[in-house]
């Protein structure tokens, strides 16, 4: 039952996004991927180190904590880090990191740093924060060769993210074209396509993907193999993608509108550019945020299973594959953080979807998949 | 009802013997073969090989055969029930498999039970108290199990497990236990173990189910013999269990076959963090060391697990839906 | 009358009818439309009536070949020359789509809800006529008109329209290519008695302006009287009656006929409905 | 409220919130019906028809709210109480639905559920209400669904709703509507989506098992033919307001409201009541056509002499009942 | 801590490092058998312990206490030849420097050094009782050694060899040429030279008729006899029967999660005190893939003993464990003379980088750019020692100048090096060019396995790349390091410098001279597969190379000390020189987790694939405690 009178002025679009934002959490989230896939395009200012840079001094250095208070000239406007006071516990074989207040490094913000290529465009040294060259800052502490892990998590962050971009760019074009010739062309090549399907569904993705992986040649260059490994991530997922255009299209074909325009004469590219494609975008949309997420965390798998991405490319799973032992609780627990801002993300893109998916198709029959 | 297990009994045919085709591919397609890597553990030993010892080794095992006659061979021998000989582990694949797999499938079917018992009341309960702030709660809840990825939440609930209950770290059984023939005790020892793998596994899951089941009972809720019920008289809570879960569940029966590979692949990273004693660890050691007859045996296994959980699940369908059955 | 605008002819509809499993065969067919013959001539408006399932939509979407038929032949006399709709392939169709349109029974499925009536009834333009924007405009604005729709409308959505509107953006997209042939399946079935009228007034006068000839497919029996000149009487796949609605429902000749008419429940309070028996027409019991 | 009436509606308001705003179904409307009779509401679609139906079971879900109103219920024997003053969880409410009123609803493919056999729902009714065993139940059951009209019941009992054809299934509907023998049978549009000929037969069914059981039955249709055939008494509504009310052969047959008369008018068959013969030339009247708008303003109703309600000025009325 | 590169000799019981006593040398009579064996004695199925000892016993001296019998010992599997530890013919000392008796109780060489007569101990059994006889050597040469289908080609040192049986207990090997270093061979990996000769035969188409024995193998899964006969007589498979053994162990059952152990009831040794060693009952070896899972359950108490697969890096995790667990933490020292080598490929085919590599001035440049001191603060907390490949300071053929040879971190020298080769950084992306302007990248290849090379190669990308050069690695699967280093496909691999001790330096100088081919290196295979096919394939190496074979030649045939000393010394000089592989750090702390119930293991001990590990500390007197 719908409501004529109120729905009179208001377009399409402005509907969507009056119900879109009734999710505050769809809301929110849509704010704090923009934010994070803003920052890790420009890792390289946001940043205070390059991802491989070392900082001797500090091996699995603990976070530095910010402060403002100084025990001398009390509080003070701009904020500063101490440098870290470092002894090996001989009886522990720890490291351990003290304060040391004799150093102190304040936080400059839009200061000259570490110099950079950006995008490997043009030079810059310009960083969002960093301290004195003298100085060093780790807000997130650091790794076994002294790597900043807050520069790595962004650094992380423009691959993990565009990862999960591009996969789902294939896994959609993938999807759309080979639901959608199976959809409008319907017969053998529909029933062909259909036991494809079927039969990559019923391998488990998993060993699958383990064995595609393992399957890259050992000679490709890091970027190779980011590629590969999204091809392999896309190899199962527009499975799904491509029973749900399937039946969209199946049951679109049958819709009045679309025999009307048949029946209009409209040829076969312009009943699926006009009218099939555009009825579906909405949920194609969804299903892509929706699948972002799990793009992510497969990469993180493999990565885990050392199958996936390496160094010197720095992902969040290459930078989780350092911390999945049973120390890293125990004695470095900020190796972990790279897998709060997946657990983040991952939550981001499903609260979005679903708030999208909630707002979509306010006319449409927005069934799920 | 038995015409219909039939005739997907025959349809499966086809579908698994293009997997083997697949699988069969697959496992061929890395670098290097299992003969060098029989050699390099035999170097490792500190044994000497030479390239004709190479070349002999190769002819035991066939590898000079052509594709298809390799691929012939191993799935007439497959069919009956051959699963191969394993080059890493020095043994047949049907001494190493069996019981991996039964605990595979334990693991699954847990995490599975495990993720509709949490899954699917707090999947009702966000559908009847939509947009409430036990629904985004459950939600955002839910979407954390998704999020963490597995191998991290393994990690810290074995730790918790280990420094708060002082369960033995890895593994599904103490080692006392772990051969000892089935009892009680053993039993017991297993819950303790199994329950990480199974959160785990589990949680991973449900915020996907939780999300479908809220989605489908709202949908439900709406519809006209709900409606109907109620103006019977019928009480919510007897109203809800009987209509809209009832039919919102019917989804999910059909789902058990897809979620399989899902609780299968969350298996093996689980295990492979746990060190369970299920195909998640071989199989990763067979894909690596290219000991194809053993990673072969165990996808196609997986598969062919994996399509009869999705037979299985339409034959519950038929069971619960008249409407199928009756087709 | 000589001026004959088309000729069905021993016309078959059969719906395969698949079986399950693997390779999705097909084991029978259902013959929703059984040999059924009969001419239309220009200005005419012809009803089909029948009960639900008797072939109705088969028959009409066969005729415009929104389905293909199985055998049989429709004889169109086209501005291009007498042309047998059932042997046309989709290509050869194209131009033909121009003199036959079809109303569709449900306003809020049969426009595309993405698309602005503008585009929406501009779209058989697009298609067959390419010319300017601009052109397009004031053929879409004048159908407008005609349809009593105001041309601001062009600017909306679909969903911005009441039913009895809708329905009214259907029928100028149906009659922007001015076809000789226009085939209403339940055109106004989906709507309330007040809009209906509406409707069927702008159809009666739209035929008087642009000599329309109609099929007209309907349950509603009040209504093929009213809107009318002859009418099929459709009952499992076949025509059971044919003849001038006045005939037909004065003189009703099959008991299925007969049926239909004594289950109309008659508006004065008075006249009490008393339906006929199934059985006692010797007709089957659903 | 005297004994005769079973029901009485007052001052009912519904309102639908949504995200662009809240929207007023229903303006209070008030009406009352008499035991024993039929009472239709007529009116185009979105009218408040259902609407009303369902607010007098309660079953009006969020966003929708009654937010004034009182529905008086009375039934034999029994002291009279607001419907609406029930509390949502309580016993009575419970007790309502189903067995005091009953509702029948417009799609039979969708009222039943699909995956439990017709016996099962048939039989929660019942059970719901009566405290008698399964076996009773069974029986009791089969007794109404044969005499509803459906062969081998006892049989049928075990069949799953897609083995019936619509016209069954909307006869298994009234059988469980009216297995716990409701005082108050509403009908939401039980004929529209049924073909005439299955719509006669339908008809004919609940007219002869409400004299049978003695009930009253508000029936809901936009069919004005069906209303002419089945009601005792007939309330026009139109966007949430009643605009006119009184017995079948009073709104029928002279119509005060100029929308009722618009409604009579667009019938193709009418006037004459005799089907007519066929002329193209003649235009049916539209309601638009005969008023030049659609918008009849928020007159109060104004009772008349003969028992009659209509929405219009004083003055209005005179000059329509002007002969 | 110590840096210690030497362990005191003091810290282990003198009696280790001479021959094993005997029972009748220190007037033992009396022997005390475990009570699990005394229950089956009793029962009558084993025969009395006089029966099943040696005429007369090795007596062990355990290091701290005479232990106490029983216990499961829980273990992982990768260490299970930790306990279980090797019982060849000979034997090493606890230093890694001197062969000592063990199965073999006495041997003579010829003057010329070409025939080697062995005596075996008098009245020692298989675990299955059955006596140990000069016959199961013979059945070992003749029928494993040299048959050409379980090995088909003949290792070059067996070649024309012959071996002759001088009565039960003694027996003969002869060589065509000079072979000193066989007792090096019969000390290190004596598992390859015999084996419970009537027990095997039952599986040796030799001595059974070859189509039964296939039928029987085929129905049981099998693809070959060999496979059979191997997996019977190494203990791969995971039934019965499985062969008897020397070790003080017998695997009973090998399931897919677990192995397990059983003290071999005819072990030959005991302690001071009479008692039949092992102390400990059994073993429970379970596997698990997982280092990361390895080293949670070891550093909480869940092993008695695990060391193989434990890192370094993991010191501070397992020193946590001393406090929350009970475990113990022992640093013992790994003989390793550096603990990762990087290998640049001298016959690569790719000629630019052969010509480069092929520089001495580029293979030193990168050694300097190496900052050594603080890859041992990183990756070992400073407990190692800095240093080239080359042997450990043990050794007869040590010099301090071959461990520091171009091992001071001094990038500037690098830098100039590397300029004066004409490797400028012309495109100004911080990386040197080639000369003609093309970028200048190396790849090298690796398995993470046994040594920190991943930490330590990543340390080597940075500290590279601050000298301009690019380097990339790929972590490779073992199957690929196999085929790539054999088949001379690396640019450049890494591997751990073991054979660094007296033991295996002289018979395997691998990482000094190209006279091998294997998965471990890949800096100079073609000259290696020339050398070893006498020319036929392979590339002919430049005169200096041919210098170092031909020490090597005379070093292995030599019987004279001071040559042989002088020849060891010219090699290592070469290499010191050269630099053929880059060293990095060596002599590293080894984590050995023993659980608080296990004791007697030696606080201190060398680590390493040249002394089999554990096999000088007698892991048959640990014993544990509940
Ligand atoms: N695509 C199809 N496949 C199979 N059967 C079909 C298909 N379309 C229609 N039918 C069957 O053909 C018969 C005639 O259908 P049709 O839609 O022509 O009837 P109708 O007279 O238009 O009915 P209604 O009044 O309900 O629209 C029906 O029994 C229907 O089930
Ligand atoms: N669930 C709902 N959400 C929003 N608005 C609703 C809802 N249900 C009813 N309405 C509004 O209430 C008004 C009355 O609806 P109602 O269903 O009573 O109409 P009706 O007269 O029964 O029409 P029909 O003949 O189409 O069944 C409508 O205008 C509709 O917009
Ligand atoms: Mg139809
Ligand atoms: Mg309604």
């Amino acid at each position: 039952m719908s409501s004529p009178q109120l729905l009179q002025d208001v377009s399409s679009a402005r509907l969507t996004w009056l119900r879109f934002k009734r999710h505050r959490l769809a809301l929110a989230s849509g704010i704090f991927l923009v934010v994070i896939y803003l920052t890790a395009g420009f890792c390289e200012f946001f940043a205070v180190y390059e991802p491989n840079s070392r900082n001797p001094r500090a091996i699995y250095a603990p976070p530095q904590q910010v402060h403002f208070i100084d025990p001398v000239e009390g509080f003070q406007l701009r904020p500063f880090v101490y440098g870290y006071h470092l002894t090996i516990n001989p009886d522990t074989w720890v490291r351990e990191y003290t304060e040391d207040h004799s150093q102190k490094f304040p936080l400059q913000f839009f200061a000259p740093g570490e110099a950079y290529q950006f995008w490997n465009l043009f030079g810059a040294s310009r960083h969002f924060v960093t301290v004195p060259d003298t100085g060093y800052l780790h807000l997130f502490g650091t790794d076994k060769l002294g790597r900043d892990i807050f520069s790595r998590v962004l650094y992380g962050a423009r691959i993990s993210l565009s990862l999960g971009l591009l996969g789902v760019a294939l896994t959609i074009v993938l999807g759309v074209l080979i639901g959608g010739l199976a959809g409008y062309l319907g017969g053998m090549v529909d029933n062909v396509i259909q036991r494809t399907i079927e039969v990559l569904q019923s391998i488990p993705t998993l060993p699958l993907w383990m064995a595609l992986s393992a399957a890259l040649p050992p000679h490709w260059s890091p970027l190779g193999v980011y590629f590969g490994i999204i091809v392999i991530l896309s190899f199962i997922q527009w499975t799904g993608l491509a029973r749900v255009v399937r039946g969209r299209f199946l049951a679109l074909r049958e819709e009045d509108f679309v025999v009307a325009a048949r029946l209009l004469g409209a040829g076969r590219l312009r009943i699926i550019f006009r009218h099939l494609l555009p009825s579906f975008m909405s949920h194609i949309i969804t299903t892509a945020t929706l699948a972002i997420p799990g793009m992510i965390l497969a990469e993180t798998a493999l990565s885990f299973l050392g199958v996936g991405l390496r160094a010197p490319i720095v992902s969040w799973g290459v930078l989780l594959q350092q911390a999945q032992n049973f120390q890293v609780i125990i004695l470095t627990p900020w190796l972990l953080i790279p897998g709060v801002f997946v657990v983040l993300v991952v939550i981001a893109f499903n609260l979005l979807g679903d708030g999208m998916r909630d707002a979509a198709d306010p006319y449409g029959g927005s069934n799920s998949a | 009802m038995s015409g219909f297990i039939l005739r997907r009994l025959l349809a499966m045919i086809p579908t698994l013997l293009i997997i083997s085709v697949i699988v069969f591919i697959l496992i061929q397609l890395p670098p290097g073969d299992i003969i060098s890597a029989t050699l390099a553990s035999l170097q490792q030993q500190g044994m000497e090989v030479s390239t004709e010892q190479i070349a002999a080794l190769r002819a035991q095992y066939n590898l000079d055969d052509p594709m298809v006659v390799q691929y012939l061979r191993w799935i007439t021998h497959f069919v009956q029930g051959d699963l191969g000989y394993s080059i890493k582990y020095q043994q047949p694949v049907n001494t190493l498999i069996w019981d991996r797999l039964g605990y595979t499938v334990l693991i699954a079917v847990a995490s599975l039970l495990f993720t509709w018992a949490l899954a699917i009341p707090i999947g009702i309960y966000s559908a009847v108290r939509q947009y409430g702030f036990g629904d985004y709660f459950f939600t955002v809840v839910g979407l954390l199990g998704l999020a963490i990825p597995n191998f991290m939440l393994a990690l810290i609930l074995m730790y918790c497990g280990y420094s708060w209950f002082g369960v033995s770290v890895g593994g599904l059984f103490s080692p006392e236990l772990a051969e000892a023939p089935w009892s009680s005790a053993k039993f017991m020892d297993l819950l303790k173990h199994i329950w990480i793998p199974m959160i785990v596994i589990g949680t991973a899951g449900t915020a996907s189910i939780m999300r479908v089941m809220r989605a489908n009972l709202l949908d439900e809720l709406s519809k006209p013999y709900v409606v109907t019920a109620r103006a019977k008289g019928v009480r919510p809570l007897k109203l809800i269990m009987k209509y809209p879960v009832r039919i919102a569940i019917n989804p999910f029966i059909s789902t058990i076959g897809w979620l399989l590979p899902t609780l299968i692949s969350g298996e093996a990273i689980v295990s492979i963090v746990l060190n369970l004693p299920t195909t998640g660890p071989l199989l990763l050691q067979a894909l690596l060391s290219q000991d194809m007859y053993l990673a072969g045996s165990f996808i196609m296994l997986l598969s062919i697990l994996t399509v009869l959980g999705m037979l299985l699940s339409d034959i519950l369908l038929a069971a619960l839906d008249p409407r199928i059955r009756y087709e | 009358m000589s001026d004959e605008l088309l000729r069905v002819n021993q016309l078959n509809v059969r719906f395969p009818v698949m079986s399950r499993g693997l390779l999705r065969r097909q084991t029978s067919d259902f013959h929703a439309v059984k040999d059924l013959s009969f001419h239309l001539n220009r200005g005419e408006t012809l009803g089909i009536v029948g009960e639900s399932g008797s072939g109705k939509t088969s028959l009409v979407r066969a005729l415009i070949r929104a389905i293909k038929p199985s055998s049989g032949s429709a004889v169109f006399n086209s501005s291009q020359g007498q042309v047998d709709l059932c042997q046309l392939s989709d290509k050869q169709l194209v131009p033909l789509r121009t003199q036959m349109q079809m109303i569709f029974q449900d306003p809020f499925a049969s426009l595309n809800p993405r698309m602005k009536v503008g585009e929406i009834i501009a779209e058989p333009l697009a298609i067959h006529a390419p010319a300017s924007r601009a052109e397009h405009r004031g053929r879409v604005i004048e159908m407008l008109g005609r349809v009593g729709l105001e041309a601001s409308a062009i600017q909306r959505f679909p969903h911005a329209f009441s039913g009895g509107q809708r329905q009214r953006i259907g029928i100028a997209r149906a009659l922007i290519m001015q076809p000789a042939l226009v085939v209403c399946d339940e055109a106004v079935s989906a709507l309330d008695v007040s809009v209906q009228a509406q409707v069927l007034n702008l159809l009666a006068d739209l035929q008087a302006e642009l000599g329309l000839t109609y099929i007209f497919v309907s349950h509603d029996l009040n209504v093929v009287r009213h809107f009318c000149e002859r009418a099929l009487v459709m009952y499992r796949g076949e025509v059971v009656e044919e003849g001038a609605v006045d005939d037909l429902f004065d003189r009703p000749q099959h008991n299925y006929t007969r049926l239909l008419l004594s289950a109309i429940p008659s508006i004065d309070p008075d006249v009490r409905l008393a339906p006929l028996s199934r059985a006692s027409l010797g007709l089957p019991i659903e | 409220m005297s004994q005769e009436q079973i029901l009485s509606i007052n001052n009912l308001t519904v309102e639908f919130g949504s995200e662009l705003g809240t929207q007023t179904a229903l303006h209070g409307i008030s009406f009352v019906m008499q035991r024993g009779r039929t009472t239709a509401i007529v009116g185009e679609s979105g009218s408040g028809k259902s609407v009303t139906a369902y607010s007098t079971l309660r079953l009006i879900e969020a966003p929708g709210r009654i937010t004034a109103g009182e529905i008086l219920f009375r039934p034999t024997g029994l002291p009279v109480f607001d419907i609406l003053a029930l509390r949502p969880d309580s016993d009575a409410l419970y007790n309502l639905r189903g067995n005091q009123i009953a509702m029948i609803f417009q799609e039979p493919m969708t009222a039943l559920s699909p995956v439990h056999t017709i016996g099962n729902q048939v039989m929660e009714a019942i059970l719901t209400h009566r405290p008698v065993g399964k076996a009773e139940a069974f029986m009791q059951a089969t007794d109404m669904l044969r005499r509803v009209g459906i062969n081998n019941a006892a049989e049928r009992m075990h069949q799953y709703p897609f083995e019936f054809s619509g016209g069954m299934r909307q006869r298994v509907v009234i059988a469980m509507a009216l297995v716990c023998q409701p005082e108050l049978l509403i009908c939401d549009e039980p004929t529209t989506a049924l073909d005439v000929t299955i719509q006669a037969e339908i008809l004919a069914l609940i007219r002869d098992l409400k004299d049978e059981f003695n009930s009253s039955v508000l029936f809901i249709t936009h069919d004005l033919g069906v209303v002419a055939q089945i009601a005792d008494d007939v309330v026009v509504m139109h966007q949430g307001r009643i605009l006119e009310s009184g017995s079948v052969r009073q709104v029928l047959k002279s119509p005060l409201h100029p929308y009722t008369r618009g409604l009579l008018g667009a019938m193709p068959g009418l006037p004459g009541l005799q089907p007519r013969r066929h002329d193209k030339a003649r235009r049916l009247a539209t309601v638009n056509d005969s008023q030049g708008t659609t918008d009849f303003g928020q007159h109060p109703l104004i009772s008349l002499n003969d028992g009659r309600r209509v929405a219009l000025p004083q003055a209005k009325i005179d000059e329509a009942l002007k002969p | 801590g110590t840096t210690a590169a030497e362990i005191d000799p003091a810290s282990w019981p003198a009696a280790w490092h001479q021959p094993m006593a005997t029972a009748s040398e220190l007037g033992l009579t009396h022997f005390q058998q475990a009570p699990m064996l005394a229950e089956q004695v009793a029962a009558g199925t084993l025969p009395p312990l006089q029966q099943r000892l040696p005429t007369d016993p090795v007596v062990l001296q355990p290091i701290n206490n005479i232990g106490q019998y029983g216990g499961t010992a829980r273990i992982f599997r990768s260490d299970w030849d930790k306990l279980n530890n090797l019982e060849g013919p000979l034997t090493v000392d606890p230093s890694a420097a001197k062969i000592l008796p063990n199965v073999i109780e006495r041997w003579e060489y010829s003057d010329n050094n070409q025939v080697l007569t062995l005596h075996i101990r008098e009245g020692l059994k298989w675990s299955d009782g059955s006596a140990v006889t000069a016959a199961d050597f013979i059945f070992y040469h003749q029928h494993v050694t040299l048959n050409t289908e379980l090995n088909p080609i003949t290792a070059p040192q067996w070649v024309g060899s012959q071996i002759t049986a001088i009565d039960d207990l003694s027996f003969r090997y002869e060589f065509p040429q000079p072979f000193p270093l066989l007792i090096n061979i019969m000390a290190q990996i004596g598992d390859y030279m015999l084996a419970p000769s009537a027990f095997m035969q039952q599986f040796h188409p030799a001595f059974v008729d070859r189509t039964q024995l296939l039928a029987s193998i085929y129905a049981q899964g099998y693809v070959s006899w060999m496979s059979y006969f191997n997996a019977i007589l190494f203990w791969t498979r995971n039934s019965q029967p499985l062969a008897p053994t020397l070790r003080p162990y017998q695997m009973v059952e090998r399931t897919p999660i677990a192995e397990y152990y059983s003290r071999n009831p005819y072990y030959w040794k005991v302690d001071p005190e009479g008692n039949q060693l092992p102390y400990i009952d059994k073993i429970r070896a379970e596997v698990i893939d997982n280092a990361d899972v390895m080293a949670a359950k070891a550093s909480t108490g869940q092993v008695d003993f695990a060391a193989f697969e434990m890192k370094t890096q993991d010191f501070p995790l397992f020193k946590l464990g001393e406090k929350t667990a009970g475990i113990k933490v022992l640093v013992w020292h790994r003989i390793h003379g550096s603990d990762v080598i990087i290998m640049p490929n001298l016959t690569i085919d790719d000629s630019r980088l052969r010509t480069l590599f092929r520089d001495r001035r580029f293979r030193r440049a990168l050694s300097v750019a190496i900052n050594r001191d603080e890859m041992n603060s990183v990756i070992y907390f400073g407990r190692g020692t800095p240093r080239q490949a080359t042997v450990i300071p043990t050794s007869r053929f040590y010099a301090q100048e071959f461990a520091q040879a171009f091992a001071q971190y001094d990038p500037a020298q690098a830098n100039s090096w590397l300029d004066e080769m004409g490797l400028i950084d012309v495109d100004g992306d911080g990386l040197r060019n080639f000369a003609d302007g093309e970028a200048l990248t190396i790849t090298l290849e690796y398995i993470d396995f046994e040594t920190p090379k991943n930490i330590s190669l990543e340390l080597v990308v940075s500290y590279w790349r601050a000298v301009g050069i690019d380097l990339r690695l790929k972590e490779v699967d073992q199957a690929l390091q196999y085929n790539r280093a054999t088949g001379n496909l690396m640019q450049m691999t890494a591997w751990h410098a073991d054979r660094s001790t007296d033991i295996l330096f002289p018979w395997q100088p691998q990482w000094y001279v190209p006279m091998h081919i294997g998965w471990e290196e890949a800096h100079w295979n073609s000259w290696s597969i020339y050398y070893l096919s006498g020319g036929a394939r392979g590339e002919q190496p430049p005169a200096e190379i041919i210098q170092l074979q031909d020490w090597w030649q005379e070093l292995t045939r030599s019987a004279e000390p001071a040559r042989v000393t002088e020849l060891g010394r010219n090699i290592l000089r070469s290499s010191a020189e050269n630099v053929w592989t880059i060293g990095t750090v060596g002599l590293a702390p080894q984590p050995v987790i023993v659980s608080g119930r296990l004791h007697n293991v030696p606080a201190q001990g060398y680590w390493g694939w040249d002394n089999r590990w554990t096999m000088a500390y007698h892991p048959a007197t640990w014993y544990l405690t509940q």
